[in-house]
């Protein structure tokens, strides 16, 4: 299930709603995207994220079932908000449940770098210096190159 | 050919609109041409697609090269480098 | 932080009081493992994990303390239950904070590898057949040899 | 030298004690001279220890191979390999 709003979300809550109920889950990875101030010189006041409603579902969608068709998930989330956030708050979350730890930590993984790299979001920092838009880092695209099919990172099964 | 534009982040700021649509002239067939032709049409645009290869392109909402056909599509859109998460 | 407890605990809780207050942090990463029933002939009605009290404390501050020392983290938890648990009840959490996405993925990651091959718990399963005791897999010690030292599975830093 | 032992899962079960204090013949010098000791001292610990190679054993409270030392050691376990988390 994937989900874009501009409402903060629990992870707790959202963790319990997609586990309620099953007994054919051993592993539930969660990851959470949060504002952080970067701490230097400049500090963040808020950061905006801008999105491309429409291709922002179609995007998340198709990440979720890239990882579902490579990994044994029971089931799956994925949250991300837009709007305007104060450091701390949460950006994104993602959540998987599967047999095995493996599977569920890969997927989470997977989902994240993937989104990196194609979900349509831009954010927009406020600092003391004013605003500006937060480049893209080539570190995302190394990381999300490493799943690229070929680069097996696929688990086999435990 | 009516298709209808889209513009994020610091490409909207600098085109100066969000979103349009457009009657694209005939030879226009690629993501780049549009990026060429847009480019000359004011210096919000001219500034803008002046850093074509930092520009990513969208064709009906699906990532897509700067040659890829733009042939029956209905939306692009034209974005700097992605940075959710 | 370590905590071995026969008590449930609540996944967003454990999170919120981790991260409350911080806007150093990027990424949190949770990792949850649950009882599974194996949905094969025979049904688990029940599973109870026996531990080494003194050992077990000793040796999941090791591995907390390993984690912190190979990746940046700003804080981490693990909690691991004792005594009887039903089907989808939480045996084991472990949570880290980061700046950075890979460190945290990683290093919760590592902190479950090493805590299935150091982490003294030996868990008795109650099957339609009777009890019996869960062997110790291979898997679990491949997993757990990949992070060893020269294995450089460490993050640079992004 | 009075020495206490402590037995967990299988092993626990087929000794039949989780914990106890022995006083230590001479000469017994590493875990594996222990667990041959403990094999003769009856049915129980002889079907227990029948299986060493599968034993795992923490001499106070580290994880210790068969040919460690245990001379100075104040506690020693031995169990079946872990299956915690």
């Amino acid at each position: 299930m994937i989900r874009v709003q501009s409402e903060n979300f629990d992870i707790g809550t959202e963790i319990e709603q997609l586990r309620a109920g099953r007994t054919d889950v051993g592993a539930i990875v969660s990851f959470t995207g949060t504002v952080r101030d970067l701490g230097g010189v400049e500090r963040i006041s808020d950061m905006t994220l801008e999105h491309y409603p429409g291709m922002t579902e179609r995007a998340l969608e198709a990440l979720e079932a890239d990882a579902r068709a490579r990994w044994p998930l029971q089931d799956s989330l994925v949250i991300h908000r837009h709007g305007t956030l104060q450091p701390g708050e949460n950006i994104v979350l993602v959540v998987t449940l599967s047999k095995h730890r493996q599977a569920a930590f890969e997927a989470a993984a997977f989902m994240m770098d993937d989104l990196k790299t194609r979900a349509p979001f831009w954010k927009k920092e406020t600092t003391d210096t004013g605003p500006r838009w937060v480049e893209a880092r080539e570190s995302d695209d190394v990381a999300a190159a490493r799943w690229q099919r070929g680069a097996s990172n696929e688990t086999a099964g435990e | 050919m009516s298709i209808k534009l889209l513009y994020f982040a610091w490409v909207r700021e600098q085109v100066g609109v969000g979103e349009e649509t457009v009657d694209l002239p005939d030879g226009i067939t690629t993501v780049s041409d549009l990026m060429t032709w847009l480019k000359s049409r004011d210096e919000g645009y001219a500034a803008a697609f002046a850093k074509a290869p930092l520009i990513r392109a969208a064709v009906d909402q699906e990532h897509a090269q700067h040659d890829a056909s733009i042939s029956d599509a209905r939306e692009i859109a034209f974005f700097p480098p992605v940075t959710g998460g």
